[in-house]
């Protein structure tokens, strides 16, 4: 499937993105021109580009606010739904108890528990950072769960006849082989995190502290400024995308050595 | 004749029951065991097999009679559907405070860790400070001729040094009780000759217990005090032979006494395997 | 100094400015309040936070208090900023009235849909299948012609004209929609154990909005600091638009004085409700308000 | 680990979280009562069980149409998902040039999107089913991609051997190795797919007849209808759970007679 | 003496370009390859060797010296990082219009199919219809002596078990080239004589071409037309020794030709082996 060389495959990671990028833009300018589409309705690439240099500095102030949360939310999440996936698979009386209430944090949509979310939490950031956990956690949960459970038996049986402690098969042979779903839900979750720390910005955001991307937003929104929503959306989308690429370079470094899905590529 | 059959041994424990006569010197008691997998198979009809201190007991018998099953539950990693396994008189191999080692007939190894890391799993889990591991997978690593290969991942191993590693790996805890399934099958005969030696002198020179899967009579005949030919479905013990202790150097490959053992247990295989349908 | 916190209905804007004014120019601290002012915000639903104790005072909607009362909630009506309501339609230019829209599609937010889209409804007698979502967007309304939406006074107007788009606006409130808008509500707690802090923050509120109607500059401050993406112009597009259509000073303020609240008007509030199925008929309409704070405040606009 | 058999396992997996669930019920029935918490803040368990059965048949009827987005947006994303991820596997160069975009449709902030998808579909249910779509479809993508890169190579050597087209490939080797990932990505989903239809219902409205639960909730919300709003929620974290307890069973079926993660519980 | 040494069959391939000359009775030519691996093993030593139609060519050498490595080349698995294979004169498997089929070292089964399904995959592969790929399942599975077993998943297997469904799934398509990693060599010795004397009348009555890697000498006698000693660090054949076509009953086990034939290459083993530190 992959007879590329290696140099060959990493150049084309650049390239094809980047090309099929500029194409669709290409593309959008050109239709936008040719159509005439006023700019209130759907800004030309050169007008989003022209507003993200001369916004420049403002649009980045707000992306740090809303980066701040998503890391904090992200490592949050990692470092909870890890241990609850931990419990989980410790005891199976914690996960029958437990589970079906990790999967209501999912379901429960935060634009609905926000309200009361900030009623309790006096600290706005701290409310912005729960309610951006609430969508992140899940998806660490369930792949972890999984992955702690997809032990090799084999292996699973010479610990227990090395009579090894739960903690080091935890350590040793589960944590380890459960890497690649870890990770798979350490890439789901980086662009949850994210979204989240947006949504909670729009839902929880009680001005004043909301001088994040969702507040430029809304604000570009309300003004009718449309390039420099379409700026904020695309600074959003490209955090999202780099967040995601430092994530898939986590996993290969963790998992390139061996396991399959990490290599070749 | 130097073989007991089957019938008899179960006679004698029908006869005394072992919980009432705890005998110091056993090391692994079957009582009356009888395996059934979840999906009906009837792996191991009931039988009982008692294991002595620093007996070398090879277990030979045709694919699919039941040899891994019974190591398995010797290991405690299978439960018997009926009876029960003893392990030097008490109900748990933890209690009865043997260490044991076992060879799986597959490598087993952990694909993220180097051959080293692999092989000094077992002390690392027992705590064993580092510098001394470090001698010792140094050591056993030597010892199956994968001295250079400690950095190595085990995908990048052949079959046969995935085993040894394996090997390696059950060597290096120095155990009471040596349980292999299989161990040098897929060795070429030098390297598995000299495996042979080094297994048989380290058994004589400690008061280490061994249970050896093998296929191969000649091995079986050259390191066991003990054989134990089953038989298949469901599996079954159908001899169980005692092999007067001599000098096995590589002289005894020659000697007489060696080809008479080998025919008779090639006679007891294929008796044993008359049940198996081959066309 | 007394501690006070006053959540308002959304980010900071003209249409809050008498708040600002009154915390910049000091006539709050002249009546011995320190006071905070905390923006709302989509989603920031004043009456909980109110009633949880996160504020004491909020930019009410008499609409809402009538339906907290219906739950039980302690909260009362003590005084408005506006005579009326600043919600309203805008339109393309060729509509003249609101009497004008069977055949258009009306854009209802979801707080439309049981506020003044009844009212609508059954005073002009258009069809549910009419609306559609409002989602505090003009893209819609300026992609389709045929397309009327809600609308402040001050704020969508303001956008449109700045695209381009011609429009034309009318307020609910000119043609008998009956609330009163940017009250003050607190709750009865406070009112029954400190009528002089309730009383203080009213007269000193009020005044200040007549001060930064004669001269917004100390509020806009404050306006911008709290909401750093308003701008100048709006907020001087806002502060007229506000005096064009006599939200302050209109109505009975012009006799009565500013921030008075009328038993009639309440009950024309309630009449409504009732009649368009909002509210039950024995809700205790008089207790969403009480006149006590404003009817001897004679602040002559 | 699992030493419980096969029965007990089974009662313990309903009677747990039933057990848990009651005393948690139980612990805030009786804590809204010792503190006299009013209603309008946090109403008792009781009041949302007693709104449920008054308020019953309205807030059916508008689960039943969040239902309808939810189904109708995870089909399509299971669809959509899984068709993206198989071409990703199969051409490196479709991979490198469309991926990165994929993660585009999972940071973008449907809050911020959805204005404009308002504005090209007319149809307020396919619209609401976009929104919705995107929220669902990126960790089936992921998710899937990864199984179908998780092939033991032995077996992919034994395909090449017989010389097996990419189609069998694919079907026969990629697809059942992919399975238990693909199930994880499920699981996830099912319930991202429940709050996408209600989060977009919630930005995009539904519009005229035939609400959903989202306008159930802003409504109670802005009616300071506080039990019925816990009502509503309730209703949804119960289908969220459902929907979930429905994957896992789905998951249990496809993999119980192969794979370790599905044995055992 | 019955073998050439390799440096012969070296030399005549530097004489003679293979590609020059091709030669209609060759099946699998590996012209001058070498092997080193990503990770900088060099498994194999630049080496070549021509196997005719027909031939049943045993491979034999120390664990790790590079047979499986071999196999997979000829496979058209791996890829030699120096030198080429050819297949009947052609670049690839498929354009050689041979078919092949290949047992691995490791049974490689699909773990959510039956054994049966596991069995039927090439023919599937190969859109055999049902009917009569079902007849040769039947048939290839009784053959292994797991008729019964149709019906199981891998995971209830035993390790013998697991391999002769491996056995089974290259037997049934067929093929005109069979290459074989230590098929037999987890399974006991009787099945074993039962599977090699299958293989030898199989081999015999079509114009079959067998590679068969295996570590037992008494079974590369019995069997092949040509047994081929590879030595070890890096891999390289040291001895090419074909082998009189005689009647291969069970009789020629006890024959002197046969254990002439064992003895002499036990010697070469044992020099092969010589460069692997036991100790
Ligand atoms: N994927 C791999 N990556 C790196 N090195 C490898 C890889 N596969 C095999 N090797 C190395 O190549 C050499 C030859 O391996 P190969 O599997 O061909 O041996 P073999 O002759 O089949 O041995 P055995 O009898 O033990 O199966 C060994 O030294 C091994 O470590
Ligand atoms: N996990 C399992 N589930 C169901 N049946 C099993 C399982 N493991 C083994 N069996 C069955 O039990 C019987 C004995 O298997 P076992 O692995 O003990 O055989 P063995 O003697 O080790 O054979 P071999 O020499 O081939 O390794 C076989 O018929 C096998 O099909
Ligand atoms: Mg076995
Ligand atoms: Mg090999």
């Amino acid at each position: 499937m992959q007879t590329l060389s290696d140099h060959h495959a990493s150049t084309l990671n650049w390239l094809a993105p980047l090309i099929v990028g500029a194409v669709f833009l290409l593309l959008w300018q050109g239709l936008c021109t040719a159509w005439q589409v006023p700019v209130y309705l759907v800004p030309k690439p050169s007008d989003i580009a022209r507003t993200l240099v001369t916004d420049g500095p403002s649009l980045l102030l707000a992306l740090a606010t809303t980066l701040k949360i998503t890391v904090l939310a992200f490592t949050l999440a990692t470092v909870l739904g890890v241990v609850a996936a931990f419990l989980f698979v410790q005891n199976r009386l914690i996960e029958a108890s437990l589970f079906p209430y990790a999967i209501l944090l999912q379901v429960t949509p935060v634009v609905a528990v926000a309200p009361l979310i900030i009623i309790w939490v006096k600290q706005p950031t701290l409310a912005l950072v729960i309610c951006a956990t609430l969508v992140t956690v899940f998806p660490i949960i369930s792949n972890t769960v999984l992955g702690l459970r997809s032990v090799n038996p084999g292996l699973l049986n010479l610990f227990k006849l090395n009579r090894a402690s739960r903690w080091q098969t935890l350590v040793r042979l589960r944590i380890p082989s459960a890497l690649p779903f870890f990770f798979g839900g350490m890439r789901i979750s980086s662009g949850l995190a994210l979204i989240g720390a947006v949504v909670a910005e729009f839902v929880a955001g009680t001005g004043g502290t909301g001088t994040g991307l969702a507040y430029e937003i809304l604000q570009a929104g309300f003004q009718i400024n449309i390039p420099r929503l379409f700026a904020a959306l695309a600074l959003i989308s490209l955090t999202g995308v780099a967040l995601f690429v430092s994530m898939d370079w986590l996993s290969r470094k963790a998992l390139g050595h061996w396991h399959e899905s990490a290599q070749g590529a | 004749m130097l073989m007991k059959t089957s019938t008899d041994t179960l006679a004698v424990d029908e006869q005394v029951p072992a919980l009432q006569m705890p005998d110091a010197k056993t090391v692994l008691h079957a009582n009356k065991v009888e395996k059934t997998y979840g999906n009906g198979t009837h792996a191991l009809a009931r039988m009982s097999l008692r294991i002595q201190r620093g007996d070398f007991v090879s277990l030979l018998g045709p694919s699919g009679c039941g040899k891994s099953t019974l190591l398995k539950m010797f290991a405690g990693l299978e439960e018997p559907s009926h009876g029960h396994i003893r392990w030097a008189g008490a109900d748990t191999p933890a209690k009865s405070g043997l260490t044991s080692a076992m060879v799986f007939q597959e490598a087993t190894l952990m694909p993220w860790a180097t051959v080293a890391a692999n092989v000094r799993l077992p002390l690392d889990l027992q705590k064993v400070p580092r510098v001394e591991s470090d001698a010792r997978v140094g050591k056993a690593l030597a010892q199956v001729g994968l001295a250079k290969f400690g950095h190595a991942y085990p995908r990048e191993l052949s079959g046969g040094m995935q085993m040894r590693t394996s090997i390696a790996r059950a060597l290096v805890t120095q155990p009471d009780v040596l349980l292999m399934d299989e161990p040098f099958g897929a060795l070429d005969e030098f390297t598995r000759n000299r495996l042979d030696t080094d297994l048989r002198a380290l058994w004589q020179s400690t008061g280490l217990t061994v249970v050896f899967v093998t296929h191969s009579i000649y091995e079986a005949v050259f390191l066991s005090s003990r054989v134990v030919m089953m038989a298949a479905r469901p599996g079954r013990i159908v001899a169980d032979v005692p092999l007067e202790e001599t000098d096995r150097s590589e002289a005894y490959r020659l000697s007489p006494p060696f080809s008479e053992h080998c025919r008779t247990l090639s006679g007891l295989l294929m008796a044993a395997s008359d049940t198996i349908d081959l066309h | 100094q007394d501690k006070v916190t006053f959540l308002t209905s959304w980010y900071a804007q003209a249409e809050h400015g008498g708040f600002y004014q009154a915390v910049a120019a000091g006539i709050y601290k002249k009546h011995g309040l320190d006071v905070t002012i905390k923006m709302g915000g989509p989603q920031v639903n004043g009456m909980q936070l109110l009633t949880a104790g996160q504020a004491d005072f909020i930019m009410g909607y008499d609409l809402q208090v009538l339906k907290s009362l219906e739950q039980g909630l302690p909260v009362t009506t003590v005084a408005t900023s506006f005579q009326k309501d600043l919600q309203g339609l805008m339109t393309h230019e060729n509509v003249n009235g609101l009497g004008d829209l069977k055949t258009k599609t009306i854009l209802v937010s979801t707080s439309g849909r049981p506020t003044w889209w009844p009212w609508m409804k059954a005073k002009y007698g258009y069809a549910e299948a009419q609306a559609r979502p409002y989602t505090f967007n003009l893209q819609p309304f300026f992609a389709d012609p045929n397309t009327v939406q809600q609308a402040y006074p001050s704020s969508e107007p303001y956008q449109a004209n700045k695209a381009g788009v011609k429009t034309k606006f009318f307020l609910f409130a000119d043609e008998g929609y009956p609330p009163y808008g940017t009250t003050i509500v607190a709750t009865t707690k406070l009112v029954a154990e400190k009528p002089d802090l309730v009383q203080r923050f009213v007269r000193a509120s009020i005044e200040g909005w007549k001060a930064y109607l004669a001269n917004p500059a100390a509020g806009n401050v404050l306006i911008k600091q709290d909401n750093p993406k308003m701008d100048d112009e709006q907020i001087t597009f806002a502060i007229q638009r506000m005096k064009e259509l006599k939200v302050f000073d209109g109505g009975d303020a012009t006799k009565l004085g500013a921030g008075v609240m009328t038993d009639a008007r309440w009950k024309q509030t309630y009449d409504f409700m009732v009649g368009a199925g909002l509210l039950k008929a024995d809700t205790d309409w008089k207790k969403a308000y009480t006149t006590q704070f404003v009817k001897d405040l004679k602040v002559m606009p």
